[in-house]
């Protein structure tokens, strides 16, 4: 007996996100990647006080028309509904007319806070967090804001900053396919942010665009082995 | 003719700078442009930090695939050779100083090489995205910037007031009206635009600018 | 009768263990054997440190390809579903207790769960290899070894003298004459060789042995 | 223009391996995924006072009729060479009778140095070293005498031992497929250690089974960004 990863909806995939979760989101920015699907089943769900660790906050269906024609949903509509919290990721807004996102709106109303980590420092956290690391120091932001309150060490004559572990009680990610154990493989740019979060979180919740049976996956080719993923949508795109 | 360059022609004058053979990384908005300039034999590898290397130019409309996109949401387009990995790898790639030349946009760059490029004041909710990752890890940062803010103050500044990406990591600065490379000795002028003279473009710099013994007009 | 149970039988007794759907690292030597016990519906997925998720049994001489090989360097047989990774991922994977069980061998296994398994006295030069990693990493971590040195000394001791692997981190112990849970309250004797009673085996334990309240014959 | 990295043998690709390098040797231990063809290379050219970063020293030929028959050289050749100062890695020596390898045997000589490294902690220094980070905590070894000389830290209640990068002048490499940029593929569990020392090295040397024209490997399934290699060695499997 397998046991079955398999759910028939975003809906039911997400149901048990908590009030006070901390839930990743993966994708980079705009539309590649995203799990856009259980993000706006996260919306429908309703959990309050979450924590978002996601590259990007999202910038909002409005702007989403300049990013891929027709638009489409982000998380700037978890922010919308009141849903968040707290932010932890590179890109809150973009540096256009503000505000570029609802994360930005939220935040200078005081109602969400922000923790600013530059981008490849988010990577490796998450993946601190999924490898079991205590935390790693790196030049990245030294000089800078992102030094404030961290300890600073110097190692072979180089500065360098602690950054922590990064982990998530949920992940929502995208992949292209899923096999039925529920190993992963991605398309093109739209893996970025997705395998790491994958591995960093205590449930990982995958939208893909096909669902194949076990073995149609080149070995060779998985990227997120299936261990790391709890539970598998298919969303045909 | 007295001029400022397009940001077409100064995303050119970046693109010069690509040896044959280089790995370059193009940051947020204009420098994205430099994936279109290269052309005929030349190898140039261009990498992503959402896990791209190897793409070609942006993409026209009936060729845009929103899963094969730059880091700036551009859809560019596939080449042989190219591959992809997640982000944890992009900035190993990054940190780890495989990447020959960054090209990045700023709102301000010091005489010493300091880069501002992510933050203004009275919008504390913008990221710095990849921005200090690659201004720490990448070999060589070359800057395309307008030379002067909208009201026309300076930008390439004694001390940056805006927040800082990183210290002392900028290469050379290629603006509207001239390229600059940064030197221990501060701000050494090397080209200037066609029709402008050093102490017009030194009136529009906070920062002393040294004219080079070849100074020169911009050449693309 | 009264006889030691075989490496095979103390292996099959190990993979009893493996609960359904479980992942689960072999280590050198007798805990490979765990890979040839598991039949008919149960899966079970086994990790190997080398890089590999997912593999079948030991494979035939006529099988044998030795690029598919586990951490103890024994070909092994693919399985559908199967996947690979690099060392830095495979260990992600151990250290971030993403792996259920770990089946280890041992030289010395103390009363509180410390585990001595990669360095002997007079043999500075032999290594941990992932032992270290799988011990700290692993949610349940399993001794199977032989209940005595080939001198009838204990292996099951009080404090280890062999170097350590990492304290307090095995769970149970599986020998050739008993099976036994460490706790809180030390060594819980839980099941015991067929013919052999609780004094005989405490006789040739160093560590005090608690019967437990059920205890009954190694069952397989 | 390309950079040309295609070398026609072994022997020219490890020419300039100079006396006192630091030289990673990729694979796991046993004959999976060594570069068996450029360690030989290796002993042939005869730099001296090597350090050798491996997960294993290797068992030497005459134990290697053990592991596969007929045998194979791995880095034990470059120890009875005596071309070897320091061993960096996991397994210099197998639990069985001694010696078990010519390092373990030099090694109670007194003519060469080893420092011993959790597997675990070998990738992550080699990927550390690869990534730009100055270090990284690690609860692998607290307790043993793998704590020694390092620096402790308790982070969120656990204890943690620091660890620090490694990189080298060379890695020697074996991967299944190269194309032309020099992008490469691995072969089931013969990738291994070898990515992230392709990561870890200053130079990076493959030798590859095969060798394919730009465009054949799908840009999905490589392993090994071109940037990472320096030298390609087709050595037909």
């Amino acid at each position: 007996m397998t046991i079955d990863k398999i759910f028939n909806s975003c809906d039911e995939a997400v149901a048990d996100i908590f009030d006070g979760a901390t839930v990743m989101v993966g994708g980079f920015g705009s539309y590649g990647g995203l799990p856009i699907n259980l993000i706006v089943a996260l919306s429908r769900q309703g959990a309050k006080d979450l924590t978002i660790i996601a590259n990007m906050g999202g910038v909002g269906y409005e702007l989403s028309h300049r990013i891929k024609p027709g638009g489409y949903q982000d998380s700037g509509i978890l922010f919308e509904n009141g849903q968040v919290r707290k932010f932890i990721g590179s890109v809150p807004a973009l540096g256009g007319m503000p505000p570029t996102s609802p994360l930005e709106r939220l935040f200078n109303e005081g109602k969400v806070e922000i923790e600013m980590v530059p981008q490849g420092t988010l990577a490796e956290r998450l993946r601190c967090g999924a490898g079991g690391l205590g935390g790693f120091y790196t030049p990245v932001g030294v000089g800078t804001t992102v030094e404030a309150g961290k300890e600073k060490k110097v190692i072979d004559g180089r500065e360098y900053i602690l950054e922590l572990p990064l982990t998530a009680d949920f992940a929502l990610i995208k992949a292209h396919q899923a096999d039925t154990p529920g190993n992963l493989v991605y398309r093109q740019t739209a893996r970025c942010f997705n395998p790491v979060m994958a591995m960093a979180a205590g449930v990982t919740i995958a939208e893909v665009d096909e669902l194949v049976p076990t073995g149609q996956l080149d070995p060779e080719v998985i990227v997120t082995p299936h261990i790391y993923v709890n539970r598998i949508v298919e969303v045909p795109a | 003719m007295k001029e400022r360059l397009n940001e077409q022609t100064i995303a050119l004058r970046a693109a010069r700078e690509f040896t044959d053979g280089s790995v370059v990384n193009l940051g947020y908005g204009m420098p994205g442009l430099c994936a279109n300039l290269i052309t005929g034999d030349r190898a140039v590898f261009f990498q992503s930090e959402n896990g791209m290397l190897g793409y070609g130019s942006l993409a026209t409309d009936e060729e845009k695939d929103y899963e094969l996109i730059n880091a700036s949401d551009q859809p560019v387009t596939p080449l042989p050779g190219m591959c992809f990995f997640d982000s944890a790898a992009a900035f190993d790639m990054i940190r780890g100083g495989h990447i020959d030349i960054v090209v990045l946009g700023a709102y301000q760059v010091s005489e010493r090489g300091d880069l501002a490029n992510w933050g203004r004041p009275g919008r504390p909710a913008t990221g710095m995205g990849g921005g200090m990752d690659l201004a720490v890890g990448a070999k060589k940062i070359i800057v395309t910037m307008l030379h002067t803010t909208k009201d026309g103050g300076p930008r390439i500044v004694r001390d940056c007031t805006y927040p800082l990406t990183a210290r002392q990591c900028v290469s050379l600065i290629i603006t509207d009206l001239a390229v600059m490379a940064v030197t221990e000795d501060g701000l050494l002028l090397k080209e200037i635009a066609p029709g402008w003279t050093v102490p017009e473009v030194q009136a529009l710099t906070e920062a002393k600018l040294t004219p080079a013994a070849d100074l020169k007009e911009i050449e693309l």
